[in-house]
């Protein structure tokens, strides 16, 4: 596998900033190729989805976000929770429905949430999240304090009616929100395209007064640049704007099917060679921001965490019964 | 504890008042609620006292500003949002019941959602098939959501100041023909009232008229025409549906052995299924006739008067129950 | 009051269509007077939402259409309705509550429709009539007989996210659906300008990858002419097209307000000079297509129709009681 | 008649192909029902059959496809409009609520509304809280809405069939649970089912375990159980929520003097309640003991195992609201 080169000239971010994006990556690539052996070792209940590939565009954006700043993610979403600081070991508990994850068990492998880090849940609804986005971009304005927040939502979401009616609300009260459409191609098992009327979300977000970027989503640096961009506008009060990060998924919609039967082989390999970390690797390598060395050692230390997380939580209880009925209400 | 009159909407207004005065993050927001102060004066003056960033008028999207508002709840904030019509519940229903009604529990308790929507029902005024509707029953099947249906502008006030207190997502439903129509004194001095609490609006011994929101009406004067015929009426308002003071429906319907359950909501998979069945478990040995269920009738709703006041249950429709209650007794 | 002047060369139409146009305008603007009236004297129930100043759009745009095409309309229907040649008598006896009117008294002011004609519904719900519409224009698609399917909406049901979701399927499978918007200004009590972020209903509307007119939608014949392009284009199965046509309403939201606390007197004044009526009396004067004794006739003609209307609904009697429960099911 | 074996998911496949077949008007539109033949192979093939005319990968936009489903059907077409997973039945509630079901009304029956939702529903997969929820109650409140429940593949083909050619909108449930694991006899020749025709599951003459869509199987476990015990239970299924053939469900308890209603569906303002209230109003003078209500538990439903399996009825569970039943027997 020949991985893409990306050039760049100066470096947007200290090397410790850039270290950290790569150990984020590095761990959401880990996590998903463990909870997909989790997953096929029937160590899980329900289902898994896998963003193994889109690493770079959570990282990216996140790179540019405050611990206040607040991000809605999706059914897809362990990327986005890592990226915004979650833990491994309460993010593998839940996946595996113990009581020690993040929702004690309650919320499980599409609604991990760590409210303390700003990260307002996942969400089993596609677009289910724009609208809590909506609200907190409400509150921040409020409150005065340049916080932000972010709604990570896929190609397939843009085309629910919250989008469209957030998407004028934020504009016209100017909140500092920033929809971010990770597009990897296919909603579930069509391609995009066919479900995709005009030029796409980035003319919709024009058309309702929002700017728009659109960029490599497997270009980490790319990603954290347009972020960095709008995030900034947004805070100083500029409002709202759409960034467009287009990616790949490698496997499946969920673990359970291979992602082969609707998308080529081909297409599959030619995703394979933008693969975002080697390409990362590669600037940080050429920088002499790491060594090979160091990269290794990287790779060992988060794999070895992610799977201690995983016998943790195998050791861990599962919730007791009683609490079925407990914090429907505060 | 000196009172004066209000009508429903000015009690309804007052509550929303003070609770802004008291707690910078309660903020309103709906359809013409600011400027105009809502299309049934529930908001007036309320903006040119608060702003335009605590009054908010939202545009033409339900699902948008709704959804907007649960976000602003689960940060910090208090959002009142406004469906003028309840028939537009509709267009919310994934807000309220994926959203916000489950947010707290998925995440294990990590947060509390307190959002209050403001919605209107009941029919009566020949607004037709979609601004008559009254779909307090759906939310009331919705773990997480509280409920609330007041009668009285007494109540209306005390419950919405009680919701604006709650850490967790009110459902409040107003009847609008009682907006304008329906006064009644409302103490000068502050108070709340608890949710969960039902409240016997008229004693009696012989039979139990459970009745919701603005049946409640109907019901005392049913309960009147009966005293004149001497048989003594209980009138019960259980003024929450969750929660839902179960304890005083059962205890009353033991005392008189026969209810008659009244509600402006479809009789069909209603609430009236729900007191019904509550009330004949609880005070199985107690009943000596089957519970009489009124809910509307169960067809959308029509606009010309004499079709839509027969979907409606009223006074006379209540007396004829009553006397089938009394007359079916067993023992 | 001075009537704006427009001027055209040659007229679109034989003479014949042109008085017919003519005739549906004043027969709305002669209803909506009457209903005023019906409203005031308490012989109707429920409210009253007129459109008197806005009869242009609709005769505009149903003079493109064809008997087996099909419109949704509005709460604001009643224009919309006698355009497509919806009958008067029974649309005073559906406002009047009566077992005569088009939907024997069960629908309402709100609810008219004469399905027979492809008036497939006023709708309370805004933006109600919009995925009816889309359904209509897949089955025209369907029959592939040339019909087309028109969704009258205002200015306020753009920012309804099934306007939306449809817009994006309607280009995608080119269903032959017109939107037409009728931006009178105001959304009930607040300007459109206020509720609606970016460039408006057109560029959303391009940027769905549709084609967008927007018109004086007090100009009868400018309204005529887009609205037979896109329909045109949309007949030969070139896919859905938005119009906009840009006219207000005289008087209140409902007939028991009056339309003044929120819109000034000159702003009144100001849409008055360009009120539909005169200007397209005055082009037809022009052409010689009417005298002005002719006018003076059909006015007479077309008052006591409507007047007539009113009588014949007081004296039909109301549903039987009977009939609550009829129609729930086929 | 000859018969083989069939799945859920088999017999829904079955039903929509004949008809697909028999009535050009009908079409399927959902998200990847098309080409990838439905994430739950309830369409599988129909694509490469039918043509992608007739069988439509929709976008993920439901109220968008839901809402062109309605005005299809009034012009003339069947849609059947699949919803992935019933809880998303949030995003469509108006154009199923205040458009399909009171078109025909609104309009003094000018027209028919010919229109197929197809809902999953059920928890037991670790789906978690938006992806487990069972709506049927909701729609059964509607009027105008045809709702129907099957529990077997043979009740799921006849039924589904029977919707293809109803006139008005029917909305169809799916248990998820039964897709691949539930397996029938089916017989080859055609069939249909009317609606509002509940089915005796099993005879007996103790007690009626009333049971809606996969609950019948855990019934139909518990009332073998209890045959041992030497209890003979009945087991009622009602097939469809409306029509509901509450003469049937009556008449059995009438013969018991016992019921027990299980539901996967929440128990609060649920099914359990519209049941219960209905029997305990018909069978009033038969009744022995009040009647047990085995709803879901009321509470947005958790994903970890443990928790959603308490969460929902099961075979220990019904056999305990027996003994209730028994032991609290009055006569
Ligand atoms: C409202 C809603 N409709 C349908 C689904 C089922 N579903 C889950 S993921 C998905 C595809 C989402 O595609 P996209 O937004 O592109 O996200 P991706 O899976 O590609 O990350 C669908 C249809 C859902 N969860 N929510
Ligand atoms: C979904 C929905 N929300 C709110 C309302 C209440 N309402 C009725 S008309 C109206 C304003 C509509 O404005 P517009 O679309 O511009 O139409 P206009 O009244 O100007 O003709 C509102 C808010 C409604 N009927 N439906
Ligand atoms: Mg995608
Ligand atoms: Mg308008």
């Amino acid at each position: 596998m020949t991985a893409q080169k990306t050039t760049t000239a100066t470096l947007p971010l200290p090397p410790g900033e850039l270290l950290e994006m790569y150990r984020k990556m590095l761990t959401i690539r880990i996590f998903e190729e463990i909870v997909f052996d989790v997953y096929r070792k029937g160590l899980m209940p329900g289902l898994a989805h896998l963003s193994d590939g889109q690493e770079a565009t959570p990282v990216g954006v996140c790179a540019t976000l405050h611990p206040d700043d607040t991000i809605t993610s999706t059914h897809r979403g362990h990327g986005h929770i890592i990226a915004k600081g979650g833990r491994v070991e309460p993010m593998m508990a839940e996946v595996m429905g113990r009581v020690t994850g993040y929702c004690r068990g309650k919320g499980g492998e599409m609604h991990i949430a760590d409210v303390s880090l700003g990260i307002l849940g996942a969400n089993g609804i596609v677009g289910g999240g724009i609208g809590i986005a909506a609200g907190s971009a409400f509150t921040a304005k409020r409150e005065g304090k340049g916080r932000v927040s972010v709604a990570f939502f896929g190609d397939g979401a843009i085309n629910q009616g919250i989008w469209y009616e957030t998407a004028n609300i934020a504009v016209l009260w100017k909140l500092p929100l920033i929809y971010v459409c990770e597009n990897n191609q296919y909603t579930e098992f069509t391609h995009f395209k066919k479900l995709t009327a005009g030029e796409g979300l980035g003319a919709r977000a024009r058309a309702m007064g929002m700017k728009s970027l659109e960029v490599d989503g497997n270009d980490v640096l790319a990603v954290y640049q347009a972020a960095h961009e709008l995030v900034g506008a947004a805070r100083k009060g500029k409002g709202p704007a759409t960034l467009i990060c287009n990616t790949f998924r490698y496997g499946g919609h969920h673990v359970g099917e291979p992602g082969t039967g609707y998308r080529s082989k081909e297409e599959i390999a030619e995703w394979k060679a933008k693969d975002p970390l080697p390409r990362f690797e590669n600037i940080l390598l050429e920088h002499k921001v790491i060594s090979p060395a160091d990269i290794e050692a990287m790779h060992d230390e988060v794999l070895t965490r992610v799977q201690a997380s995983v016998t943790t939580a195998q050791q861990a209880p599962f919730p007791d019964v009683k609490e079925a009925g407990e914090h429907v209400f505060a | 504890m000196s009172s004066r009159e209000l009508t429903f909407a000015q009690a309804i207004r007052e509550a929303l008042d003070e609770e802004l005065a008291r707690d910078e993050r309660i903020f309103v927001l709906g359809e013409d609620v600011g400027v105009w102060g809502g299309v049934f004066r529930c908001t007036e003056g309320l903006f040119q006292k608060y702003g335009p960033e605590r009054i908010i008028d939202a545009p033409l999207s339900e699902e948008g500003y709704v959804g907007l508002a649960v976000g602003a709840a689960m940060t910090g904030m208090h959002p009142v949002a406004e469906l003028m019509f309840g028939d537009f519940i509709t267009l919310v229903m994934d807000q309220i019941v994926n959203q916000a009604a489950k947010m707290r529990y998925m995440t294990g308790g990590q947060v509390e959602v307190p959002i209050t929507i403001r919605a209107t029902m009941g029919g009566g005024r020949s607004s037709g098939g979609q601004h008559s509707q009254s779909w307090h029953a759906w939310m009331a099947h919705v773990p997480g959501l509280k409920v609330v249906v007041p009668s009285t502008p007494y109540d209306a006030k005390g419950l919405l100041k009680t919701a604006l207190r709650e850490p967790n997502p009110v459902v409040f439903f107003e009847d609008k023909v009682m907006y304008a129509k329906v006064k009644g004194p409302v103490p000068e001095e502050e108070y709340t009232i608890p949710f969960g609490k039902a409240d016997i609006k008229r004693q009696g011994t012989d039979v139990s008229l459970i009745a919701i929101s603005r049946m409640i009406h109907p019901a005392l004067a049913a309960a009147e025409k009966l005293a004149a015929e001497g048989i003594s009426a209980e009138v019960v308002d259980p003024r929450t549906l969750t929660p839902l003071d179960e304890e005083t429906l059962i205890q009353s319907v033991v005392k008189t052995g026969g209810a008659v359950i009244i509600d402006e909501g479809y009789n069909h998979f209603g609430t009236t299924a729900e007191l019904a069945a509550t009330i004949a478990y609880g005070a199985f040995d107690y009943l000596d006739a089957p519970i009489e269920r009124l809910g509307a009738m169960d067809v959308p709703i029509p606009f010309s008067p004499p079709l839509e006041f027969a979907t409606i249950p009223n006074e006379e429709a209540i007396l004829a129950a009553v006397h089938r209650v009394l007359d079916g007794r067993r023992r």
